[in-house]
């Protein structure tokens, strides 16, 4: 609650994304905008540096420090480098959570995990076996070889595979695109290339699931080459209705910003502590609780489909 | 070696045309399906862009210059077409893409008005401009992304098609080529870019205008960015802020390979070709060959170094043979 | 009287800090050679700027054929019909021969397109008048000084101009290619075109030249005809005194041997050269332009790697060599093109002149200015450097003061062998004289000095033994009193064979 | 008069240049601009936000640049030179990258810095000997060399990150000097700042730097050993790389492979916008410190008012280019003003 003290500066709670420029992020960014006005007395600024490095974050990170903001959640460029400096922050009395892509335990308090590493693992494969029949080589696409929550989930596909339902499926080969347009598409047609037989591609990334997409439908692939992947609904509309990609998963970034807001708010206000066992009253999302290690996970990942797609595409 | 080939390929070319090679027969014996005709195509309209943009990038260096800003002119001019497409698909794709020759142009001027009359040294001036340009094209975008769903088919379609047994991309550069080759030899002006980069003095001293040159030329390679703005996020089917993030430096290592003399007044059109169709090998050729990917950068780097390194120790044998020729 | 063609009235020049030129009037006339003299400094260089639109004037007007007119560029004057030859090397090294000689002027054909054909035949035709034998197509990074200088002459020529400017057109030429030019300059005297003329040497005023005109620290002093002149008037005229001797050419006693070259060798260059030098000795090395004498020197400099041969400094066996190295051991060398190679352009008198022994300047490392000071001055006076003051950049010096800039900075090294290729290459009478009387005093003194020049009265009257190469072999080796002009001649190129003394 | 103004002092010489001209000539300097650009950044963002003029901010905020401002400080003489070197932030990836292995593998923190100091020398070494020894531009072999640098460690690491170092090793990049609010960083940088400003300033090393860059031809004739000045540069850039690889990873506690993505066009930028000239042959210490701290606080003032990275890039983007448009406007104004004047003499 905002309405305790009547003081004109208001609680200042920055979402810092990994960079800018991507819609991903906007989306977030939405959603702490939507929390601070359902929270009142909260002001939501929306950071990220111009290319995604960690080194940039850190940068804007002292810089928060130094105007003593209330708050910080950030998805970050690497779970490692941004410990000291969020440690720093700490110290300075500043409450430090994660989001989407998490810091290392020591670095913040919370980790809100848009869903459960093994979950998101899991469900690409269940979906890519039900778009290509349960059979055939798979391959991953992904982003850069150092994108830690993208490497975590690429692990747990690779025990999920082994599971006897898709004993007749094959994971192949892992490349990365480095989210960039060209590189994923040149990657996404080396993997053609190089397994005539491939059946279909995983692509946890927004950038990688939608070149690899083109470079299906350029090739003439459509129907022989399935793909699915992480991607943003209104990104992704075309590939979808046009049934190049059968289905994808995403959570919700509006969801994303606005959890992690609720969260900081509460900790700010003293409402909560930040430790294991919390429950957090997150306004429309319900009651979220902290888990062990601070760590949350926030949802299932939302599968759309030719059915949802148009829906969700004005959204995010 | 017929002797008209020889002339029009200089040595250092020659020299390319071994090296490339070298390169295929490597790569073919790891993964044999490589040299596959269709393949080859793939590669030539894959490199498409880079041969446009290179081309651009020659003229600069040529007077002594050089472009950083190239990636963020494509980014830019990509985004803004991108944009207006989406916004009014009525719109048709040659207006599209005489606007994005056109925008290209215009930042091209900018930097060329920098260099010209400002005397803002090229590195500097496009240092500022990279920044300046990915900086607008956010501002211009509000960081959202333009992707295949807010495209025409149209728009799409512009690199894509084929023609003439040939994909339109490929078309396109090969249009470029011929049109820049001409520009290069056959007019006052192209020529002028190499008196401005070999003498500065001796170019005042006959009344070729360096000002004149440098405007130009920035100009000409902002104008293939805009071309190229609009192939790429037509090609990708998207149009984000980071289009053709570190291009620029892909373009000089094109020029580099292709014997381009970075002091400037040195370097010809077929050379920066050749060297922008080695590095589209080496593109292609990486996610083919079993390799773990994360040996992808480190082989990168060393087969452009031993490339470069190869090319200078066979010049500096045939300047010794040249010479020990001379006089008996 | 003949035609006026060009004339320029009341010009002035200013650079920021120096007049270069102040109330200046020149007159050129069809159907004749007008000689422009003055020492370094003068301004004549900066009036043929002004002449050809490469530099505006800070006031004043230029009238051509009586109608005022105004040169933006030097497009505008080469579209009236003036050209000229820049004392400046003004060549584009990594492209053609024609494409050297038409830039700025390509040849069109109808369609538009360069006449790359056209071009190239006319190169032909204008290479074959110059009796120069090289290919169009040939690269000019290929050529020799000397062949670069006559393509410079040649791309004046092919502009039908009616005003020809040649400054210091010579200085790089040897004898055959001097005669090539004065046949030129002769053909289009007669053609009734007006040619003006810039040399220090006055043989060549003497020979080619009808009218002169003389300038001062930027200013006109006065003109005459050249028939009704002599020497000593123009010398006054140009210095306000007379000289009395040109070559004080001092007897100087003739120690040991200092420096022994053996079978040297650089392919490509020069092959087998073998000479001593001994303390206090003069050492001429006479030949055509391109006979390999600079890269003789720049291999005992150690800028070139010899192939073969030894050489022996002192007694000692100089295994391999580098610039840095032969300082050391007492070498210095003033390189024959100054504006690449001798002096920093863009850096200081001082510093320049300081460079070569800045090492010793300098206590461990540290730079001590005031003995940078000291050397500055002491050289950049002997020198008679004329500028505004020791910290301007070398680039605002006249050509000629740019050489004693580069004289003054390896003397000051005190060296024990002092080589110059082409020392007073562009210099002044006064200033050669000086020049002259300073190396016949150094030599005096017991320095052994290495002399290439291209001068062959220099040559002639400064040397005590004259080396003579031709097509980078030594045709012939004389002592100076057995050496007159045609024996030299004979053996530079490549005839006679005169006798060989050791 | 026998001193050296005998032939020095000619009689068309204009007079000596009035207090107004000496005013004039002030004011067109670069090193002034900048100082006028930095005076401008404090008042503005000590107005706008109440938390800029703060001894502990403004010394907190040095962090940011630091490894990046020493970065810059041996690019001075490589671009001096007329070279440059675009693969350092690569060799900090590969110093980085050997502290981890170092420090994984059990090695102090004195062994950890002398490996990544060593490892940056040695790539230094590398780049050097390929570009005077083959005689290759700098561009062209560091074009490929940051690839390479960079690839060696992504080969070895993969997508794995060293994360452990020895607590002793986080005072390099996180500590500060003795009880003050003055991080070891930056006065490691002020130390290594006057080391090479006097090496370039008051030094024969730097005097053949200056004369190398301005003519390399005639620097050879001169004597000056340019191969060995130009290797010894890039060797120099090696081992300044080591020590902000050093910095930045005890900074940030942890390697991995994309490590100082970006940094190389930073120092660059820095150099450029100090007012060394790209083409070689000019510059100045004073000027590339300045652009430090200009740049730094600037960032840092941006920063405070929570104004987007992308508007950031911009205003950088349009200072570099302001910060030569603006003295060489005023330097044509200037000479014009002079012309004019000596006409009406
Ligand atoms: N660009 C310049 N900036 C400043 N001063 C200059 C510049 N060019 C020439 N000067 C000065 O103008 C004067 C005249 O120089 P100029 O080159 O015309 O002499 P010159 O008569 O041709 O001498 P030389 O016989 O040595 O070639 C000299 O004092 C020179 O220092
Ligand atoms: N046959 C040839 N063809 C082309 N170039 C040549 C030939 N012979 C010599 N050269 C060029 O000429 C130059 C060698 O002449 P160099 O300048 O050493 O002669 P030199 O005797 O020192 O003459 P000077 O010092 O009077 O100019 C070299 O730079 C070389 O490039
Ligand atoms: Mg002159
Ligand atoms: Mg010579």
């Amino acid at each position: 609650g905002g309405d305790k003290a009547a003081d004109a500066e208001k609680t200042k709670i920055v979402l810092l994304v990994k960079s800018l420029g991507n819609g991903f992020f906007e989306a977030v960014a939405d959603g702490g905008v939507e929390a601070a006005e359902e929270l009142g007395n909260v002001e939501s600024i929306y950071m990220g540096p111009s290319s995604a490095t960690a080194e940039g974050q850190i940068e804007i990170i002292e810089t928060l420090i130094a105007q003593k903001v209330d708050g910080i959640a950030i998805s970050a460029n690497d779970p490692d480098a941004l410990i000291p400096v969020t440690k720093k922050a700490m110290k300075a009395g500043i409450r430090v959570i994660s989001f989407d892509s998490n810091i290392s335990s020591g670095g913040r308090e919370v980790a809100l995990a848009p869903s459960d590493t093994n979950l998101i693992g899991q469900q690409q494969v269940k979906l890519i076996a039900e778009l290509c029949d349960y059979k055939g080589e798979i391959a991953i696409l992904s982003a850069t070889a150092q994108a830690t929550n993208q490497n975590a989930w690429i692990a747990v596909m690779k025990e999920a595979i082994k599971a006897p339902e898709y004993k007749d499926m094959k994971l192949v080969d892992v490349v990365y695109g480095d989210d960039a347009a060209d590189k994923s598409y040149r990657e996404a047609v080396g993997l053609f290339e190089k397994y005539p037989n491939l059946a279909g591609i995983i692509s946890p990334t927004t950038v990688g699931v939608l070149a690899a997409s083109k470079a299906i439908e350029d090739e003439g692939l459509k129907g022989k080459v399935q793909i699915t992947g992480l991607g943003l609904p209104s990104e992704m509309q075309h590939y979808i209705e046009n049934g190049t990609c059968g289905q994808m998963a995403l959570w919700n970034p509006v969801d994303l910003g606005y959890s992690s807001t609720y969260i900081l708010a509460r900790m700010i206000a003293g409402d909560i502590e930040g430790k294991a066992g919390d429950k957090v009253d997150a306004g429309r999302m319900g009651s979220i609780t902290i888990g062990p290690d601070g760590e949350t996970i926030m949802g299932e990942p939302f599968v759309f489909n030719k059915d949802n797609i148009a829906k969700y595409a004005s959204i995010f | 070696m017929n002797k008209k080939l020889e002339k029009i390929l200089q040595n250092r070319e020659l020299n390319l045309v071994l090296l490339t090679a070298v390169l295929l027969i490597a790569v073919t014996l790891r993964a044999p399906s490589f040299l596959a005709l269709k393949n080859i195509e793939r590669i030539v309209n894959d490199t498409a862009i880079l041969i446009m943009v290179a081309s651009g990038q020659l003229l600069v260096i040529l007077t002594g210059g050089i472009d950083l800003s190239v990636g963020a002119t494509i980014a830019f001019s990509g985004m803004a077409v991108s944009m207006l497409n989406q916004y009014n698909p009525s719109m048709p794709v040659v207006v599209l893409i005489l606007l994005g020759v056109l925008i290209g142009t215009l930042l091209g001027a900018f930097n060329g008005a920098c260099v010209a009359f400002g005397k803002v040294p090229p590195v500097i001036t496009t240092l500022g401009t990279m920044s300046i340009f990915r900086g607008f094209t956010f501002v211009l975008s509000k960081g959202q992304w333009v992707t295949a769903h807010e495209m025409t088919e149209a728009y799409m379609n512009i690199p894509k098609g084929k023609m003439l047994l040939l994909p339109n991309l490929t078309i396109w550069a090969i249009v470029v080529f011929i049109i820049m080759f001409y520009f290069i030899r056959y007019t006052r002006s192209g020529r002028e870019i190499y008196a401005v980069g070999g003498n500065k003095t001796a170019a005042h001293f006959v009344g070729v205008s360096e000002k004149k040159v440098n405007f130009m030329v920035f100009t000409i390679a902002g104008a293939l960015c805009g071309l190229a703005g609009v192939m790429w996020t037509a090609r990708y089917a998207a149009a984000v802020n980071e289009t053709a993030l570190g291009f620029e430096l892909q373009t000089v290592a094109a020029c580099v390979l292709g014997g381009v003399s970075l002091a400037g007044g040195a370097g010809t059109l077929t050379g920066v070709v050749m060297g922008a169709l080695f590095l589209g090998i080496i593109n292609n050729a990486l996610p083919v060959v079993n390799l773990s990917p994360f040996f992808q950068m480190g082989i990168q780097g060393f087969v452009v170094l031993a490339a470069i390194v190869a090319n200078v120790l066979m010049e500096q044998r045939n300047d010794k043979k040249l010479l020990a020729g001379r006089r008996r | 009287m003949k035609d006026i063609v060009l004339q320029l009235k009341d010009i002035a020049k200013y650079f920021p800090g120096i007049k270069a030129l102040d109330k200046v009037d020149f007159t050129i006339r069809t159907g004749e050679v007008h000689a422009l003299i003055g020492e370094n400094g003068a301004g004549k260089s900066t009036l043929v700027k002004i002449m050809t639109g490469v530099y505006q004037p800070t006031r004043g007007s230029i009238f051509r054929n009586g109608k005022s007119v105004q040169f933006k560029t030097s497009h505008d004057a080469q579209e009236a019909g003036v050209v000229a030859i820049h004392q400046e090397a003004s060549m584009f090294s990594e492209l053609t021969v024609t494409e050297n000689i038409f830039m700025g002027h390509h040849l069109k054909k109808a369609s538009g397109m360069l006449d790359w054909k056209a071009m190239t035949r006319h190169t032909a035709d204008l290479l074959n008048k110059l009796e120069l034998d090289i290919s169009p197509d040939t690269l000019i990074k290929n050529l020799g000084t000397a062949q670069r200088h006559m393509v410079e002459i040649a791309k004046a020529l092919s502009v039908d101009a009616e005003v020809v400017i040649m400054d210091e057109p010579t200085s790089a030429l040897s004898l055959k290619e001097v005669e090539e030019l004065y046949k030129i300059v002769r053909q289009l005297k007669n053609e009734g075109k007006a040619i003006v003329f810039i040399s220090h040497k006055f043989d060549e005023i003497f020979e080619i030249c009808d009218y002169f005109t003389v300038f001062r620290d930027g200013q006109y002093i006065g003109e005459g005809e050249v028939a009704k002149s002599s020497i000593d008037e123009i010398v006054k005229m140009m210095v306000g005194r007379s000289l009395n001797q040109m070559y004080p050419k001092k007897e100087a006693k003739i120690g040991e041997t200092i420096l022994d070259v053996e079978g040297l060798s650089l392919p490509g260059y020069f092959s087998d050269v073998s000479f001593n030098l001994h303390k206090g000795e003069i050492l001429g090395f006479f030949g055509l332009v391109g006979a390999g004498r600079s890269e003789v020197m720049r291999t005992i400099f150690g800028i070139d790697k010899k192939s073969a041969g030894k050489i022996t400094l002192a007694g000692e066996v100089l295994e391999t060599t580098n610039p840095g190295l032969a300082m050391k051991k007492g070498i210095a060398y003033v390189p024959e093109d100054r504006q690449e190679q001798g002096a920093i352009l863009e850096m200081s008198l001082s510093h320049n002149i300081t460079l070569p022994q800045i090492n010793d300047l300098s206590d461990f490392g540290v730079l001590n200015s005031k003995r940078e000071k000291n050397v500055t001055e002491e050289f950049g006076n002997k020198m008679e450097i004329k500028a505004a003051n020791w910290k301007v950049n070398a680039n605002t010096l006249s050509g000629g003061n740019q050489q004693k800039v580069v004289l003054a900075k390896w003397l000051a090294t005190n060296p024990q062998i002092l080589i110059l290729d082409e020392p007073t290459k562009g210099i002044d009478v006064a200033t050669k004289a000086a020049v002259h009387k300073f190396i016949s005093e150094m030599a005096g003194e017991g320095l052994a000095v290495i002399m290439v020049s291209s001068e062959l009265p220099e040559i002639l009257g400064m040397s005590d033994r004259i080396v003579i190469m031709h097509e980078g072999k030594v045709t012939s080796l004389m002592n100076r009193d057995e050496a007159d002009s045609d024996k030299v001649i004979l053996a530079a190129t490549g005839h006679g064979q005169g006798d060989r003394h050791e | 008069m026998s001193n050296s103004m005998e032939h020095v002092s000619q009689s068309r010489l204009i007079s000596e240049a009035s207090l107004k001209e000496r005013i004039i000539d002030l004011v067109t300097k670069w090193e002034f601009i900048l100082v006028v650009l930095f005076l401008a950044v404090v008042v503005y963002f000590s107005n706008a936000s109440p938390y800029f003029l703060d001894y502990f901010n403004m010394m907190n905020t040095t962090f940011n640049f630091m490894e990046k401002a020493i970065l810059a400080l041996p690019m001075i003489f490589v671009i001096m030179c007329g070279d440059i070197d675009i693969s350092v932030a690569s060799i900090m990836a590969l110093s980085s990258f050997s502290m981890g292995y170092a420090s994984a593998h059990g090695a102090s923190t004195g062994g950890i810095v002398i490996i990544g100091l060593l490892v940056g020398l040695l790539a230094g070494v590398v780049n050097g000997l390929m570009v005077t020894g083959l005689k290759i531009p700098a561009i062209a072999v560091t074009l490929g060399s940051s690839s390479l640098f960079r690839g060696i460690s992504q080969a070895v690491l993969e997508d794995q990150a060293y994360t452990h170092y020895p607590e002793s090793f986080g005072y390099f990049g996180q500590g500060y000097v003795g009880d003050s609010l003055v991080p070891f960083e930056l006065l490691l940088f002020v130390i290594l700042a006057a080391v090479m400003g006097f090496v370039l300033h008051k030094t024969t090393y730097g005097r053949k730097l200056f004369a190398v860059g301005n003519s390399l031809t005639a620097a050879r004739f001169s004597g000056v050993p340019v191969d060995r000045i130009r290797f010894f540069n890039l060797a120099l850039n090696g081992l300044f790389a080591g020590i902000a690889a050093v910095l930045l990873t005890s900074r940030i506690g942890s390697t991995r492979p994309n490590i100082a993505t970006g940094y190389d066009m930073e120092a660059i930028t820095l150099v450029v916008l100090g007012g060394v000239s790209i083409t070689g042959g000019k510059g100045n210490i004073v000027g590339v410190i300045i652009a430090v701290f200009l740049l730094g606080y600037l960032k840092f003032g941006m920063g405070l008012l929570n104004l987007s990275a992308k508007v950031m890039i911009i205003t950088t983007g349009f200072l570099l280019i302001g910060a030569v448009l603006i003295p060489e406007l005023l330097n044509m104004l200037k000479s014009w003003r002079k012309l004019k004047k000596q006409q009406q003499d």
